[in-house]
């Protein structure tokens, strides 16, 4: 019989309900819930400052493992894991070194890849745009992967990359959001992908109002307006949260680091219903080969993070 | 590829400047009847929340402009009760607005929606959304005038044009009425105002009832036109800026919205320039454009460029008896 | 009648009449507990006793008082120059830089008692220093210090965010944070002072700084009525014509008031920054500074009234984050909720009840 | 009441009350006024004048008592209702918004309608007759603030009539005016009369009181004390009802005897916070052992010259001596350590701090001494221990130097800085208005000082606008007018020179 576990669930600042990068963590916590009927309890931090005492506060508690969704909880992860070396810690998005603490990564470059071969691809104008959240090494990555790929599908297509800005507001603030899409809307952009946190809403919104398509990301935004968004690119961070648990209950759980690219489907690109309409069948080939090559190898996807700086 | 730019920016800046003209235009009344009202940031907030409610809970953007403006009025009044009934500290009493915006949206937003103190979003129907004019997308494609009459002319939302319809207004309001007259009065001497047999109190009322309602259109914009719904703190710092705007137009609605538009066209400026790099600078980091309105604002007040006289009731609670 | 100028005696002005507004702004908050479908009586008791039930907690509500008795002072000193300093925040947020280039520089080399003295004088110059130009434009141009310290507290987190992002971030790191000071730069807990109460400190933060506000609460008192330079700040404050015809120079006061002011507030960044987070971060105040005027107007400007405020509003904050934890419908925000009421109520309506007091008071009199 | 409304009398005040929280500004006031004629008020400072008036105009509401207005008891509970019963009022303090036009001052409140347009032109007609029928001319469109105070008043006059008034209530119109224009205001107030408008008049200078009014009422201390028809009183007779006991102005002194010059001043020139010159270039010398007296009308330079020679204001050019050494420009803390004292004009505005404690304010300006503590401490004991010497040997009342200041009244107050000032020994002695708003006997206690102080050989320096004040206190008398020194005069000059050179008419 399995032990018995406490987990939580630290998201990031932003909320529970981004529609996004903070809602697939809950989503994997509830299928969690769901599945084993093993409560979770879950905290949204408002601020930079407030996400240690949260993790500290579970920890005391005793909860077990506790995962936390954000980049921004690296030293908080690092200095709690210290303190209760008994406990179980999960970061995503980050790498802590210890012997308590798993640390889940993502090769966001190669799914931003992918849904950068679909705007490529689709693009009349050949002009599309990147809005990214806060200004820092992982969301330029995500940029750079977009541009590789969408100037891999047509040659010569123009990518236009703005950040919403450079500290944890810029993760909730829908209205910059929405007026940087406008502003490369403007300039000639048809598809716009944002990787922004709850302020992507506002991308998501400005290119439905002004017909023209994005790209949402984290979750699988389809949904959110169907026939304007384009596809999304799906980081799988309900699957970060869910195997922490899982692992946990089983008794199975490991530190160290795991990088999920798209071979091991922790990053993809979203096809269903609400975007099928969009997706004409040589575009929908041309993503399956990009897939296979990056699997195969056969496609090298570069990490803006390796070297910071973005082939030209 | 200029001009490209050029327009872009130019229709950006109208966008960013809509909420920051409302706002200063509400300071503007308060203001020049001699309440201060650091709280625009606040009713702002409110006033955002309250709209984006009632268009959702009614699908209608008309009634969620009417409640952004009964909201961003309600906390004008208490604003009034504090600073004028109560002959409060004026400064104070907009501090505390601000913290209660802040606070009890975020509060409300969560305990009824449980979205991180979001509202759910809109459909596209409970907005106010762009309006085209005529011939709009047919003279995109015809050069400087053509695309700038197609993006900074036309396609803004209605309360755009009505933003710029309330500047006028509100030099009409005061400069051509009795209404104006005696709130212009009241900010410099309330005395004469009322040994002149008027009622200081209900004057002053009056003047923030105005501010309320652009305020409330300052809100209802934000939440409603520009955005598809509430977000937590989405004023994000616009009532300052406003403020900021008010005092650099020296208390004057025209050069309200000159500095409005100068503000905006900031916004749009750092976004715009965002990553790239100005030959011989390089780089141009966008916290320099984020701090400039403020800059301006106190190298105006340091008299530098002519001086800000304050209206000299400002600030000052109308006390008769002690 | 006017009853404006009737006097009463100080029990009523500085005990009972704040008592009753804070009592409006609680009843009023608890009215909007109810409103979202929760128990009032429920949230207090989870309130205080994740404010006060235990060691930690009480370690965390001292932590956040330590903030705002910093913070409090800086806002009561200017204050009491007649001078509405609402720039407490930016000057916190810029002391932080300078709490935090003290501790980098020496965090290596020495123990934290030698580098303490240095990170107090760098968060009180820096702190000092962004009260600097708004304290010159008042002194000699006559700008308003409200609307100056406004706008410096937006440069001043622009500056911050700038220097965070481009300077002092950790190559390679993402969030816009320096490097963990080590040791030789953190303020160690004050864990012993809760043991001496049977407590165990537990993870909270509560950290030497708060010795340090204790002891600036008395500099201050001192400062203000026991020193030339505090009673020449109090007469620029009650009566400005009459600090001229007593020779007491305006520009200099002003400017030496607005630097202990800036200073005070720039010393708030010890605690969080080397007592506990260890490190600069972006908005690290956090909105202490505007905590600060609720703190200064609950506490008449005094050090002891300010002390016992900040402890209140430490209870708000740490039992707030109780609250919110168990409570999940009560978010954080309730706790600015109910600062925006204390404000409102002991600040800007703190005469609102007087008119019925003194009623009230000549009645008995009479009677 | 009367069926004959002409019989009935303009204005009747019956009973009225008033207290600000502890200070009872009205006890009981019965007052009748009769229609078209001028009823003078006159009382010292803080007497309850303004009050009375202000409660009759709708400013202030009475705590008790009855209004009636042509036989006709009415409420008056704002100024509207006043301005409908055809009373008007020209302030003490002018009300006047200062960056409008005189039109705009004078519309306002009866605009004529919800747009500016129209009531504008009306009143701009309006104006034109009003300047015809009372040789009241004003630009219309001249902004206040660059009126001279003469033509801000006539602007608030013609407000008053503008809105109709039958009842003119002007409260101390004269302490800013020349008496030249002093004149010309009671040619207008005459002709007013004549045309059936009923006038009451405020001030405390008797002689205009016997020279316009036909009757006269005098209040003191919030009580109305006696009405009297003008041709049947003295001006001795008011002063005593004024002050509730014999007057006696004249101050028993012996003859001065000048020794060295301990100040002097040299083509001073100063400007006020407007930038307007006030003191134009002058120069005279005070010695020790004498009293020089400045005499003036109110706002002829005398508070910009003292505000100079104390430190508080930094004059444009010019020098000042004290002791042949040159210290113009030096503040007043660094002046009063070479031997400058100071009473200032207006004790509540410079003189004290209210908020404080007796003892604190007993120290104020001197606190740097090493006295009251060494280096930057300030030894409270001390202080108060000082403080404690003074109010005993000034008489001071009550005897608690841990009072808030405040709470002292007016009199006493004074007192408070008269001792601080002269006890700290100064070999000058500057004095502003020193029995402004004080009563008689604290007049004379505060005279005997000052004379004693020339006695002890120290230079003292007078300012009043009471010239009976300064007629029995000076060794010398400086007569300012516009800024310039216009002549020196002994003591025994009569008032009749004084006030014509006050007016700038002779030398
Ligand atoms: N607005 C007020 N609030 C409180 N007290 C007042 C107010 N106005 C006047 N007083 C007090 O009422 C008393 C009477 O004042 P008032 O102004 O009526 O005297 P006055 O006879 O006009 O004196 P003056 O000759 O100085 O003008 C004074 O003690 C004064 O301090
Ligand atoms: N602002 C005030 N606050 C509180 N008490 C006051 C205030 N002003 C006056 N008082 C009280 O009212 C009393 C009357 O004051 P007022 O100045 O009218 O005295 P007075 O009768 O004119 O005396 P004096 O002849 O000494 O001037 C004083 O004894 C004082 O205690
Ligand atoms: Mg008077
Ligand atoms: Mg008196």
């Amino acid at each position: 019989y399995a032990a018995e576990i406490k987990p939580a669930l630290v998201y990031g600042t932003g909320g529970k309900f981004d529609k996004s990068f903070n809602e697939a963590a809950y989503n994997g916590a509830e299928k969690f819930k769901a599945e084993t009927g093993i409560a979770y309890r879950d905290f949204e931090p408002t601020g930079d400052t407030q996400g240690e005492q949260a993790i500290r506060n579970f920890a005391s508690k005793g909860f077990s493992p506790i995962v936390a969704v954000s980049f921004a909880w690296t030293s908080a992860i690092e200095k709690v894991a210290t303190e209760f070396p008994d406990t179980k810690f999960v970061i995503v998005d980050a790498v802590v070194d210890k012997p308590n603490v798993r640390s889940v990564v993502y090769k966001e470059e190669e799914g931003s890849y992918l849904v950068g071969t679909v705007a490529g691809l689709f693009s009349k104008t050949g002009k599309v745009g990147f809005v990214g959240g806060m200004d820092i090494p992982l969301i330029r990555k995500f940029g750079c992967g977009y541009e590789q790929g969408a100037r891999a599908a047509k040659a010569g297509v123009t990518v236009y990359q703005n950040m919403i800005g450079t500290t944890g507001a810029a993760w909730s603030d829908p209205v910059r959001g929405g007026e940087l899409a406008k502003g490369q809307i403007d300039q000639g952009a048809d598809v716009v992908y944002a990787a922004a946190g709850a302020s992507g809403i506002g991308v998501l919104q400005t290119a439905a109002d002004q017909g023209k398509y994005s790209i949402g990301v984290d979750s699988n935004q389809n949904y959110l307006h169907p026939g304007s968004v384009l596809t999304s690119m799906v980081k799988r961070v309900d699957l970060a949260v869910y195997n922490a648990y899982a692992d946990t209950k089983a008794g199975k759980f490991s530190p160290g680091v795991q990088a999920l690219g798209v071979k091991e489907d922790g990053v993809a690109w979203a096809y269903d219903d609400n975007n099928k309409p969009l997706i004409t069948p040589e575009i929908l080939a041309a993503v399956d080969k990009a897939k296979a090559d990056i699997i195969s190898g056969a496609v090298k996807v570069h990490d803006y993070m390796s070297d910071k700086s973005c082939p030209k | 590829m200029e001009n490209l730019d050029l327009i872009s920016i130019l229709g950006s800046t109208i966008r960013l400047s809509i909420p920051l003209i409302f706002t200063a235009l509400a300071g503007l009344f308060t203001e020049r009847a001699g309440v201060f009202d650091i709280g625009l940031e606040g009713k702002m907030l409110f006033s955002a929340f309250g709209a984006a409610v009632v268009a959702y809970l009614t699908g209608s953007p008309w009634l969620g402009l009417a409640a952004g403006i009964i909201v961003s009025v309600l906390i004008s009044l208490i604003h009034g009760f504090a600073a004028i009934t109560n002959r409060g500290n004026q400064i104070v009493s907009g501090v505390a607005i601000n913290f209660l915006a802040s606070g009890l949206t975020a509060v409300l937003g969560q305990a009824w929606y449980g979205q991180g103190g979001r509202t759910p979003p809109l459909a596209t129907s409970a907005r106010f959304t762009e309006i085209v004019f005529p011939f709009a997308s047919e003279l995109r494609g015809t050069g400087f005038l053509g695309r700038f009459y197609a993006n900074v002319i036309s396609g803004h939302n209605i309360l755009t044009y009505l933003a710029f319809l309330a500047v006028p207004a509100s030099w009409w309001v005061l400069y051509r009425t009795r209404f104006g007259l005696r709130l212009r009065a009241v900010g410099e001497n309330p005395g004469a105002v009322d040994t002149a047999g008027i009622s200081v109190t209900w004057l002053r009322y009056r003047a923030t009832i105005c501010a309320g309602i652009l305020c409330g259109c300052s809100g209802t914009y934000l939440a409603i036109a520009q955005s598809a719904g509430f977000v937590k703190d989405m004023s994000a710092g616009k009532g300052f800026i406003a403020l900021a705007a008010l005092i650099f137009a020296k208390w004057r609605p025209v050069p309200v919205m000159l500095a409005c538009l100068l503000f905006g066209f900031l916004d749009a400026f750092a976004n715009f320039m965002q990553g790239k790099t100005l030959p011989g600078i390089g780089e141009v980091p966008v916290q320099i454009f984020q701090a400039l309105p403020y800059v301006l604002t106190c190298v105006l007040l340091a008299g530098f460029i002519g001086v800000a006289n304050a209206p000299k009731a400002g600030g000052v609670p109308y006390v008769k008896e002690r | 009648m006017s009853t404006a100028s009737v006097p009463l005696p100080n029990w009523i002005t500085y005990g009972l009449m704040p008592f009753l507004s804070l009592l409006t702004a609680f009843l009023i908050s608890g009215g909007v507990v109810w409103f979202i479908g929760e128990s009032p009586l429920d949230a207090v008791t989870l309130l205080l006793q994740g404010a006060l039930g235990n060691g930690e907690g009480i370690g965390f509500t001292l932590y956040y008082a330590t903030n705002f008795i910093f913070t409090g002072l800086s806002v009561a000193v200017a204050y009491h120059a007649g001078l509405f300093n609402i720039g407490s925040e930016g000057q916190a947020y810029l002391g932080g830089l300078g709490a935090a280039l003290a501790a980098l520089a020496l965090d290596n080399y020495v123990p934290w008692y030698v580098t303490m003295p240095f990170a107090v004088l760098g968060s009180a110059a820096f702190g000092a220093l962004w009260a600097l130009i708004p304290a010159w434009l008042q002194a000699k141009r006559g700008s308003h210090i409200v609307i100056t310290t406004i706008m410096f507290n937006f440069i001043g987190a622009a500056l911050m965010v700038y220097l965070l992002v481009h300077v002092l971030i950790v190559p390679g790191k993402m969030a816009p944070e320096t490097r963990v000071f080590l040791e030789g730069g953190q303020l160690p807990k004050l864990g012993w002072l809760i043991a001496l109460f049977g407590g165990k400190i537990g993870a909270a933060p509560f950290n030497m700084s708060f010795l340090i506000s204790l002891f600036m609460c008395f500099a201050v008192w001192l400062l203000i009525w026991r020193t030339k330079l505090g009673y020449e700040i109090r007469t620029l404050g009650a009566n400005p014509t009459a600090a001229a015809y007593a020779g007491i120079p305006y520009v200099r006061t002003v400017m030496i008031t607005m630097l202990i002011s800036g200073g005070l507030a720039g010393m708030m960044a010890l605690n969080p920054v080397l007592g506990a987070s260890a490190r600069l971060q972006v908005e690290f105040v956090g909105g202490a500074g505007f905590v600060g005027i609720a703190v200064s107007l609950m506490g008449r400007s005094h050090p002891l009234g300010i002390v016992l405020a900040a402890i209140l509003f430490g209870i708000l904050y740490q039992g707030g984050d109780a609250l919110s934890f168990d409570m999940p419908k009560i978010t954080r925000d309730m706790i600015v909720v109910i600062q925006g009421l204390v404000v409102l109520f002991a600040g800007a309506l703190e005469y609102m009840y007087r008119p019925a007091i003194v009623r009230v008071w000549q009645r008995l009199g009479k009677a | 009441m009367s069926s004959n409304p002409s019989a009935a009398p303009a204005i009747q005040l019956i009973g009225i009350e008033k207290k600000f929280g502890a200070v009872h500004a009205n006890k009981n006031i019965n007052l009748t006024v009769a229609k078209g004629s001028i009823h003078g008020i006159i009382g010292e400072n803080g007497a309850g004048k303004s009050t009375l008036m202000s409660i009759l105009y709708g400013f202030y509401h009475a705590d008790a008592g009855e209004i009636r207005v042509n036989g006709a008891p009415i409420r008056i509970p704002d100024s509207q209702a006043a301005i409908n019963a055809g009373i008007g009022m020209v302030h003490q303090h002018f009300m006047l918004v200062e960056n409008f036009s005189v039109l705009e001052n004078v519309i306002l409140g009866v605009e004529g309608g919800a747009l500016l347009g129209k009531g504008v032109s009306e009143a701009r007609s309006a104006l034109k007759r009003l300047e015809a029928d009372y040789g009241l001319e004003v630009d219309p469109d001249a902004i206040i603030e660059e009126l001279p105070v003469g033509l801000q008043q006539r602007v608030e006059i013609l407000k008053a009539l503008y809105r109709g008034a039958e009842v003119l209530i002007l409260d101390e119109p004269t302490g800013v005016l020349t008496p030249a224009e002093a004149d010309h205001l009671f040619k207008i107030l005459g002709v007013l009369r004549d045309q059936g408008k009923t006038i009451l008049l405020i001030t405390h200078k008797l002689r205009e009181i016997m020279a316009i009014t036909d009757t006269v009422s005098v209040m003191r201390r919030g009580e109305m004390v006696a009405t009297r028809k003008t041709a049947e009183t003295t001006v001795e007779e008011l002063a005593e009802l004024m002050v509730g006991r014999r007057v006696l102005l004249r101050v028993d002194k012996g003859p001065a005897n000048p020794g060295d010059v301990v100040l002097s001043v040299r083509d001073l020139v100063v400007k006020d916070n407007r930038g307007v010159t006030m003191v134009d270039g002058v120069s005279f010398d005070v010695r020790a052992g004498e009293v020089v007296g400045i005499a003036g009308v109110a706002g002829n330079g005398q508070s910009e010259l003292l505000e100079a020679i104390t430190g508080i204001r930094k004059p444009t050019s010019g020098e000042i001596l004290i002791h042949g050494q040159p210290v113009t420009g030096f503040d007043a803390a660094r002046l009063r350590t070479l031997g400058l004292g100071h009473i200032p004009e207006d004790r509540h505005r410079m003189g004290l701090v209210l908020k404080f404690e007796e003892s604190e304010n007993s120290v104020l300006g001197y606190h740097r001494a090493p006295a009251y503590g060494k280096g930057m401490a300030l030894d409270l004991n001390a202080c108060r221990e000082d403080a404690k010497r003074k109010i005993e040997k000034y008489d001071i009342r009550p005897p608690n130097c841990r009072l808030k200041t405040a709470n002292f009244s007016g009199g006493n107050q004074q007192k408070i800085v008269v001792a601080r000032e002269i006890e700290n020994d100064p070999s000058l002695l500057v004095v502003g208005q020193p029995t402004r708003g004080v009563d008689i006997g604290a007049i004379e206690f505060i005279h005997r000082r000052l004379i004693a102080m020339r006695d002890a050989g120290k230079a003292v320096l007078l300012v009043s606008v009471e010239l009976d004040e300064i007629r029995s206190l000076s060794d010398r008398i400086l007569v300012m007018f516009a800024g310039h020194v216009v002549g020196e005069k002994s003591p025994e000059t009569g008032e009749q020179t004084l006030g014509l050179m006050m007016a700038g008419i002779a030398a």
